[in-house]
């Protein structure tokens, strides 16, 4: 089943063109990652699945992108659209507040209000995150003192706690050490069955470890869009090969 | 509950705009007011040489105005930047002693800079008037106008020589320039534009400056012959014309003349932080 | 569409203001309303004399003294500035020299008398103080050339345009042309006629640097003493202690005018009233009945 | 041979630096030896509580309670009209604003700032006056004009310092433009924004041209928003020049009131801050 239907979607960053021309179905309930060098648009194409290209300078976007066939460019409230989509970035950004405040921060958003809801909201964000013990006695203490393994599964644990429907990752452990790359990659197969994920990453072992399908970009076109598994094993195009070997960067 | 978060944009941009359309209002309400009192009165009379009871001539006050702000100007420059590069340059980053005095000056800095300028005119009045018997004086104006800017062209120098990248002096340093060398010919020339939009920053405080002059340099309305004589600056003029009372439309004239010059120090400034800006 | 949204109540605010100006001076005099009394500052030397002349201050047994003037008194440095308050509030009172006087106030009567110098001269107008030039036993020689030059025929002729000149043998000036400098330092009352003094003098004995600080007499008077000036002015009589420092020489006399807002009905007061006014024992304009 | 010169400049940095304490210590000091004798002889209670001054009369009385309260009143009044407009303002100008009219709307609040105060005391006399009247009412509006600009550019800088992926973050979870940085930048920007409301007390407190001519100088405890009050500055403007022996030095007290005010409040602002690092 289809979460997100892409047609001829071409974005632009003032005269550059950063995405050419993309066709491409996502599928619900399991792990889609886009590599490619970098510079090639998998990042620009994550940001425009939850409109977070509207705050960059200069963007234009053509086509159109469904989410569960929805429009997503057409009347759907952006800030709702940001609700069901998620969203974890590369550099680690908790809140200058408090662990707790970080979390309950979406669901006071969205009208939560109650403090017994936000309580449970929060222990079980956290618990998804695999990071309940770790902070269960620090919540009033700031975020900004935990470690940078620590602070992204908080950020992955603020998503959840807005109950999205999609998680996107753009390059979540690039800035982290290999222990902590290693608890979110094993977060991530376990959040499979709840959140459709897509990931981007520069890290291609991680991609064929944790993915079930796999894109391949290059100067802002899809090359090759198959299971992980036949991906690397038998590349159907040359450059996908060249790149998944390592020939270039 | 969706109703709600756009009911909360729709009021926090309604605020925002509504406070900026304010406070631009205001300033067009000031500005046009004085332009509208003042224009009408500003005649070349107004320029004459010589001011007397019946020509009220602000010339006197112009030319002292400028007259003081070289003197305050060159008394707190040197001073300011010598104290900068000392903060940034050689203050030993880490030794705890000299942190204790970094420390110490800075809050001396920022403490001057808080204190009102009645105060500064009071202290003008105890210290260079009487105690040193300067008497009433464009020098005990200067040095008291001096001391207020002090803090003011120190952090202006001090961001300025900070902004300078550290690349530049460790290149100087592995020449064999020594400290001083490198100091004067590296730092300071790059910082320069930093320092300049602070020292005009420094010379728009002069310019506007009225309660500490009218107790140190008093309000004679001629050209002083040398330091030592009282005098008044545009500022001091248009408060004694107020007080007179007899010449209000002058003062209007007067506030459009400081105006205009207030204006021109602003764009100067600007060009000169643009200038740091766009490249060392 | 959200910009125009909030433009309007900022306007509206504005306009709100505008109208307040204008409405302001466009209604006619509402005598029910608050009279708002305007003094000068303390030291002012036409305050002092205005207290003086309409018996403002209890003195006690023990040659106390206390200024009774209402608390409730908006105070102004200057005189213009007191003129502006006054010509900017229409249910409003204040005094000022007579040589002050403009049209944008008015002044009323006292006791049936106008205030002018023809009346001053007369004694019908009441409210009148001396201008007095304070000096010590040493002062310099270009000192006592101008004092007599204030005093002969072309200096009295210079105060008798503003003010009442002092009848006396008024010589014409003869004096030498001393040179140097001299500071005349005091009443803002008194400042306007020192420069035309000065003005005058000038032109006799170019020689002659005359420095004028205008602040209030009893600035004026402390300053001689301590020797920042060479001439002391003030607008009223010496205190004791000043008397045994310094020589009063009387210049001028002047008259102190009651003003009003130009759209104030009133016209007449009698010293009583104003008395009345200033020690706050009146407070609405509806108690002057005219 | 350099090093003589290295050595003797190093030494006429640090001197400059000490210039700035040199000052301060000099101020301090001329305003204690002037000013304690005074509370002495007056009695600090009398004179820091006393609610009559007539300095004129005989026996004079010298309270400067009025004038604090006239003080606190007129900076109070500064602040709820100055602040709210200048944040909000610093919002607009970091946050919403269009490129094209930022171009003019930055260099109007610097002219703003760099307008005299004699010029703004004039603009109130004629404008603000007629309306309000010579109240505290007048005074705040016009103070609270002059700090507009103080608190609005050093509140934009401390918002502009946020990083922006604190706003992508909250914008990624479903918040809007304004709750993004009404909940989470302006939040983080407190420390700098909380400066510029410092700087603004300092500023409204500390201002004498602009007062003198509005507020009315009446030496008596505040009445009504409506009426007018003294401020510590105006008294001592109204009254230096000619304030004699035991009168001149409570005016020096009064200035040394002022300036032991605005020590602690700046003292009070650099303990708070470094408490929240």
């Amino acid at each position: 089943m289809k979460c997100f239907e892409i047609e001829k979607l071409n974005l632009h960053y003032g005269d550059f063109h950063a995405l050419k021309n993309i066709c491409m179905n996502i599928e619900k309930e399991n792990i889609t990652s886009f590599i490619g060098p970098s510079g090639c648009g998998k990042s620009s194409l994550l940001k425009t699945l939850n409109r977070m290209n509207d705050i960059a300078e200069g963007c234009r976007i053509s086509g159109d992108v469904k989410l569960f066939g929805e429009d997503v460019y057409g009347d759907m409230d952006v800030n709702m659209l940001r609700k069901r989509v998620g969203m974890v970035f590369q550099k680690p950004n908790p809140f200058p507040m408090s662990v707790y405040d970080n979390i309950a921060f979406g669901p006071r958003t969205h009208g939560i209000k109650s403090k017994y809801e936000l309580d449970k909201i929060v222990e079980k964000a956290l618990q998804d995150a695999a990071i309940w013990n770790e902070l269960k006695d620090r919540l009033k203490k700031s975020a900004l003192g935990l470690s940078g393994g620590q602070q992204q599964r908080l950020c992955i644990a603020r998503a959840m706690a807005v109950s999205p429907e999609i998680l996107l990752m753009d390059e979540p452990t690039s800035a982290l050490d290999p222990i902590s790359t290693g608890k979110i990659e094993e977060l991530l197969l376990h959040l499979k069955e709840a959140y459709s994920i897509i990931i981007v990453t520069h890290n291609m072992q991680q991609a064929a470890r944790i993915s079930d399908k796999t894109a391949f970009f290059l100067f802002g076109q899809v090359i090759e869009y198959s299971e992980t598994e036949s991906m690397f094993t038998m590349p159907r195009d040359k450059r996908t090969e060249d790149y998944i070997t390592g020939r270039f960067g | 509950m969706k109703l709600k978060n756009k009911f909360y944009e729709r009021i926090m941009a309604m605020l925002c705009w509504s406070a900026a359309l304010s406070s631009v209002l205001a300033l067009l309400f000031i500005v046009g007011f004085i332009l509208v009192k003042g224009l009408p009165h500003i005649k070349p009379s107004l320029f004459s040489a010589a001011y007397s009871s019946d020509n009220v001539s602000l010339m006197p006050a112009l030319v002292s105005t400028i007259i003081m702000t070289f003197m305050s100007i060159l008394l707190a420059v040197p001073l300011g930047m010598f104290a900068a590069i000392y903060l940034v340059e050689y203050a030993g980053r880490g030794t705890l002693r000299a942190n204790k005095s970094v420390m110490l000056i800075r809050i001396t800095a920022e403490t001057l800079s808080g204190i009102p300028s009645i105060v500064y005119g009071l202290f003008g009045l105890l210290f260079f008037v009487s105690f040193l018997d300067w008497k009433f004086s464009m020098l005990a104006g200067a040095f008291t106008l001096a001391i207020m800017i002090l803090p003011l062209i120190m952090r202006s120098s001090e961001e300025a020589l900070l902004a300078v990248p550290d690349m530049y002096r460790e290149g100087a340093f592995g020449l064999g320039a020594g400290k001083l060398r490198t100091v004067f010919r590296i730092v300071l020339p790059s910082a320069m534009p930093g320092i300049l939009a602070g020292i005009i920053l420094a010379t728009g405080r002069i310019v506007g400056e009225t309660a500490a002059l009218v107790y140190t340099a008093g309000t004679v309305a001629q050209i002083p012959k040398n330091p030592m004589q009282s005098a008044r600056t545009l500022s001091v003029h248009m408060y004694a014309l107020s007080g007179e009372g007899l010449h209000v439309n002058e003062g209007y004239a007067t506030a459009v003349v400081l105006l205009v010059m207030v204006i021109i120090l602003n764009i100067a400034s600007a060009k000169s932080a643009k200038k740091l800006a766009g490249g060392a | 569409m959200n910009k125009t949204v909030c433009l309007l109540p900022v306007i509206a605010a504005l306009a709100a203001v505008f109208y307040g100006c204008s409405s302001a001076s466009l209604a006619s005099f509402d005598r029910a309303k608050d009279i708002s009394v305007v003094s000068r500052e303390d030291g002012s030397g036409t305050r002092i004399a205005f207290i003086g002349i309409f018996g403002i201050e209890a003195k006690s047994a023990d040659g106390g003294r206390k200024d009774m003037s209402t608390k409730e008194a908006i105070i102004k440095k200057d005189t213009g500035v007191l003129m502006a308050a006054i010509a900017g509030n229409k249910y409003s009172i204040g005094y000022i020299s007579l040589g002050a006087l403009n049209d944008t106030i008015k002044a009323v009567q006292i006791e049936g008398a106008s205030a002018s110098a023809a009346n001053i001269k007369n004694g019908s107008y009441p409210a009148a103080r001396p201008f007095y030039i304070a000096t010590k036993a040493d002062a310099s020689r270009l000192a006592n050339d101008f004092i007599s030059f204030i005093l002969s025929l072309d200096g009295q002729a210079v105060v008798a345009k503003y003010y009442v000149d002092v009848d006396g043998s008024a010589l014409a000036y003869s004096g030498g042309k001393a040179s140097g400098k001299i500071v005349v330092g005091g009443s803002s009352s008194v400042s306007p006629v020192m420069e035309k003094l000065k003005e005058a003098y000038i032109k006799i004995n170019p020689g002659a640097t005359i420095e004028i600080q205008q602040s209030d007499s009893s600035s004026g008077l402390k300053g001689t003493i301590d020797g920042n000036f060479d001439i002391g002015m003030a607008s009223r009589e010496f205190k004791d202690s000043e008397k045994e420092k310094l020589i009063a020489t009387l210049i001028a006399v002047d008259g102190i005018a009651i003003i009003v807002h130009k759209d104030n009905p009133v016209s007449s007061l009698t010293k009583e009233q104003v008395n009345a006014i200033y020690t706050g024992r009146i407070s609405k304009w509806s108690c002057i009945h005219q | 041979m350099t090093s003589i010169k290295e050595k003797v400049m190093s030494r006429v940095f640090l001197l400059s630096a000490l210039s700035t304490v040199l000052a301060l210590a000099l101020i301090c000091l001329f305003l204690f030896i002037n000013g304690i004798p005074a509370m002495a002889k007056i009695g600090a209670f009398s004179f820091m509580l006393g609610k009559e001054w007539s300095p004129s009369d005989t026996p004079p009385l010298f309270g400067i309670l009025p004038m604090i309260a006239g003080s606190l009143y007129v900076t109070a009044g500064a602040i709820i009209i100055g602040v709210p407009i200048g944040i909000l303002t610093a919002v607009f100008l970091s946050k919403s604003c269009p490129k094209k009219l930022y171009k003019f709307i930055k260099p109007g609040m610097d002219l703003l700032a760099g307008i005299p105060s004699v010029v703004l005391g004039f603009f109130g006399m004629a404008v603000i006056v007629p309306v309000f009247g010579e109240s505290i009412l007048s005074a705040s509006i016009v103070l609270g004009i002059m700090i507009l600009p103080t608190v609005t550019g050093i509140s934009e800088s401390a918002i502009r310092a946020v990083p922006q992926n604190y706003y992508e973050g909250a914008v990624a979870l479903g918040a809007g433009h304004y709750r993004a940085v009404f909940k989470v930048i302006l939040p983080a920007a407190n420390s700098g924004v909380l400066a510029a409301v410092i700087l603004g007390v300092g500023r409204a407190i500390g201002e004498t041209m602009a007062v003198i001519m509005i507020a009315g100088n009446q030496a008596r405890m505040p009445v009504s928003l409506f009426k007018g009050v003294r401020t510590l500055t105006a008294n001592i403007a109204l009254e230096m020049g000619y304030a004699a022996e035991l009168h001149r030095e409570a005016l020096i007290a009064t200035a040394l009131v002022l300036f032991v005010f605005i020590l602690v409040i700046n003292l009070g602002f650099a303990a708070l801050k470094k408490r929240i690092k």
